[in-house]
């Protein structure tokens, strides 16, 4: 592998496991909207 | 909620001091409530016996009054010792009796009580011991192994290491359980005998005959609180049944 | 001293069961030969760097076996709910911390001196000569080893994969004392004095005494519910 | 040694929950209990703006204003995010874990908790992108991926421990007894860091190795990027530890909303 390559890959790591834990938590975020938005529902009808 | 006891030691009749006072109890498991603001006044010498179905949180009540697990909130005072603040002082007077037997079963019936002995520093323990396994029947089978014991008698000497300490408050947390007939004919036995009017007691069992035959008074456990409270001498035994399954029966949700 | 001999009486529950089934011991030893016995297979015979590895294979196996001892040690207390009846009893939970640390350590202690023994004759070292320092480095590594030990297995014993998660909790720890541990005797088996290896039992000692107190103040949160 | 006493444990974090579930008798005023909120303010999104904005900048000036390494070339140019990975994850990230494993101990506040677990993360995902970069970074210029250099294998030592602290983590459900165990051993390990540390270096310098991470030249402009990339992954990692605790705490209310609504 060229120099630049390696540059290459160590930059394609930090990027890759910053932008796939964000993904990861941003994931989670919706779910839990989701989750909200279904207990308000809950909530309401079951009044 | 829980019955004519809210008055304060003083007024009841006797003046002894309450072995448990219990107030605004909660206990959390995660964002489950086991105990949901109980109150509990028993005084000392007291034989009480808490009814309720599986998942009323009878376990939970003994195990933080007998130091187990910390309150989430409320106040807790046993023999009166405020919990779990002074729990270390409160530990060499409580004996507990659990449908766990808290044996070592690869150690002798003796090596098992001498350990316990030991750890509460019990004097002239090797006649205690003797003593102890005399009234629980188990004289004969001193120096064998308990994994080797049957369940009742697994049962009884975990009596004989309860009361090594001669505690005065006892906590008995379904203690009947995996007994047969037999075996739980001589708990009952045991436990007459425990019921002197010096010693503070509290049983939880979900079977009424059991339950009602010695005890001074009762309660009914339903969702973490305490919905009935009643001097056995005032009680409808008859009816206690309905009484029962009347406030357990309001919350069958629970169990399901 | 009274806290030392209520520790003593735990211990000495402990060892009585363990002589009575020899479940424990018999099975680490076992453990600790067979380590050896595989790690030797990738050792050349004979090669200048044998005296390299031999102390690794060592203490890889001290390690490996010890583990196992450290897993039964609050399982036994979970058969009848015993750890709860143990902490009804009216001791300091320092107490009850020490004392299942002296078990730990002794029978850590004696699969250690067995498998020293073991290895001794499988690559035929001298013990008589190095028999006094080995034995030091032996105990300083056990303390540590059984100080955290003792403190992980008690974290670990609720959980349904406990074996497994006290391995990766302890291992790397464990980093120092096996290190320090390998390169001391690596010092020792190379017929060097004990002195050309003090720093490293110095670290030992810093190690045990750090992690000693750590886990006495610790060890209360690790069981209290 | 500690003189509190096993249960001794006011729990100020679930005294809150009783607050809202037990009051007026329970469960009925469950409905009327506050719905979480969804976790965003002004605040938090322009740090967030400017955390990923300065991590740009930082990379245009590692990527083109940064001058090339005389020695090593291009290849030296993953150190700005190298070195930096490092910095977080073994100062700020772990550090605020045993803080907060104390804290815990102490108050009992599942917050602290969630605290610890979310910087936990954040510092294991910066050790791994350590953990990458160094071998890349290595191999062109020593030509081998691995040295058992000191802090390198510090590094892996301490990556272990924080992916085990994470496993405990995993695999306990019940909230404080989740908080409590990980912080023993969050503790314990985070003590454990410069004894690990020491015994490597004492074993590396008695067989001492030719490569060292020294030897580099920064020029006064490389320093500059380099404080540039130090400050933007520090914010970064700021941010995302803010972002991921309130996650955590949006998700315990939930927790605690679905009981309620079960319970009902």
């Amino acid at each position: 592998m060229s120099e630049l390559g390696f540059l290459f890959a160590g930059y394609a790591v930090v990027w890759v496991a910053l932008g796939g834990y964000i993904i990861a938590v941003g994931r989670r975020q919706s779910t839990l909207r989701r989750e909200i938005a279904r207990l308000e529902r809950e909530f309401r009808t079951g009044e | 909620m829980t019955g004519g006891d809210g008055s304060s030691a003083g007024e009841v009749s006797g003046g002894r001091q309450p072995a448990i006072r219990v107030r605004g109890l909660w206990k959390y498991f995660d964002h489950f409530p086991a105990i949901r603001g109980l109150d509990l006044e028993l005084e000392s010498g007291r034989f009480l016996t808490v009814f309720g179905p599986n998942g009323a949180g009878k376990t939970t009540l003994i195990r933080v009054l007998s130091t187990q697990i910390g309150p989430t909130q409320g106040e807790v005072e046993v023999g009166g010792c405020a919990l779990p603040g002074q729990a270390d002082r409160l530990r060499r007077r409580v004996g507990v009796i659990s449908h766990n037997t808290y044996l070592y079963p690869n150690l002798t019936a003796n090596e098992n009580l001498t350990f316990f002995g030991r750890m509460y520093r019990v004097p002239d323990l090797d006649d205690r011991i003797t003593a102890l396994l005399e009234e629980v029947g188990l004289s004969g089978r001193r120096d064998d192994l308990v994994r080797t014991y049957s369940r009742g008698m697994q049962q009884r000497l975990s009596i004989a290491r309860a009361l090594l300490h001669d505690p005065d408050i006892m906590f008995l947390d379904e203690p009947y359980t995996g007994l047969d007939q037999h075996a739980s004919r001589m708990l009952r036995d045991v436990l007459k005998t425990l019921h002197t009017g010096e010693r503070t007691l509290v049983l939880t069992t979900h079977n009424l005959e059991q339950g009602l035959e010695m005890c001074d008074e009762v309660a009914i456990q339903v969702r973490g609180r305490l919905v009935f409270r009643e001097n056995v001498a005032t009680l409808d035994k008859a009816g206690f049944e309905q009484t029962y399954f009347d406030h357990v029966g309001k919350d069958f949700r629970w169990d399901s | 001293m009274g806290f030392l001999s209520q520790a003593w009486v735990i211990a000495r529950k402990d060892i009585i069961g363990e002589l009575r089934t020899r479940e424990t011991v018999l099975s680490m030893l076992l453990f600790g030969f067979l380590v050896i016995l595989i790690f030797n297979f990738g050792i050349e015979p004979g090669l200048r760097e044998e005296n390299l590895v031999k102390p690794g294979v060592l203490w890889a196996a001290f390690t490996f076996a010890g583990i196992l001892g450290l897993n039964r040690s609050f399982i036994a207390e979970k058969e009848n709910d015993c750890l709860q009846g143990l902490l009804l009893c009216p001791v300091d939970r320092s107490v009850i911390y020490l004392g299942k640390f002296f078990g730990n350590s002794i029978f850590t202690l004696s699969m250690g001196l067995v498998v020293f023994l073991f290895f001794s004759v499988l690559y035929n070292v001298d013990l008589l000569q190095v028999a006094l320092p080995l034995g030091l480095i032996l105990v300083l590594a056990t303390i540590g080893f059984a100080a955290v030990g003792t403190l992980f297995s008690a974290v670990s014993v609720g959980l349904k994969s406990r074996d497994v998660i006290l391995s990766i909790l302890l291992f790397p720890v464990m980093v120092p004392v096996v290190l320090a541990a390998a390169k001391s005797s690596g010092r020792i088996l190379d017929g060097d004095p004990l002195s050309s290896a003090g720093l490293w039992l110095a670290l030992l000692v810093v190690y045990d005494v750090i992690f000693l107190t750590v886990a006495i103040m610790l060890f209360d949160y690790a069981v209290e519910e | 040694m500690t003189t509190v006493s096993p249960g001794s444990t006011a729990q100020p974090d679930a005294t809150a929950a009783v607050a809202d579930g037990g009051a007026g008798g329970g469960v009925t005023t469950a409905a009327a209990a506050p719905l979480p909120e969804p976790g965003r303010t002004l605040w938090l999104d322009i740090l967030g703006v400017v955390a990923i904005l300065s991590v740009l900048v930082a990379l245009y000036g590692a990527i083109i204003w940064a001058p090339t390494e005389a020695v090593m070339g291009h290849v030296q140019r993953i150190f700005y995010f190298h070195m930096p990975s490092a910095w977080v994850a073994l100062g700020p990230a772990f550090t605020i874990v045993f803080i907060c494993s104390i804290v815990y101990l102490v108050k009992k506040d599942l917050r602290y908790d969630r605290i610890a677990g979310a910087s936990a993360e954040l510092g294991v995902l910066f050790t791994t992108i350590t953990l990458l970069t160094g071998p890349l970074w290595a191999k062109p210029i020593w030509g081998a991926y691995w040295t058992w250099d000191p802090r390198l294998t510090t590094t892996l030592v301490l990556w272990f421990i924080y992916v085990a602290y994470l496993m405990l983590r995993s695999s306990i459900t019940e909230g404080h007894s989740r908080a409590r165990l990980s912080a023993v051993f969050g503790i314990v390990g985070w003590i454990d860091v410069p004894i690990v540390f020491m015994s490597i270096r004492w074993w590396r310098t008695i067989h001492p190795t030719l490569v060292t991470g020294e030897g580099m030249n920064l020029d006064s402009s490389m320093e500059a990027v380099l404080m540039l990339s130090l400050a933007a992954i520090t914010l970064l990692y700021v941010y995302l530890l803010i972002v991921r605790v309130r996650q955590l705490d949006m998700g315990s209310r939930l927790d605690r909303l679905r009981q309620l609504s079960h319970l009902r």
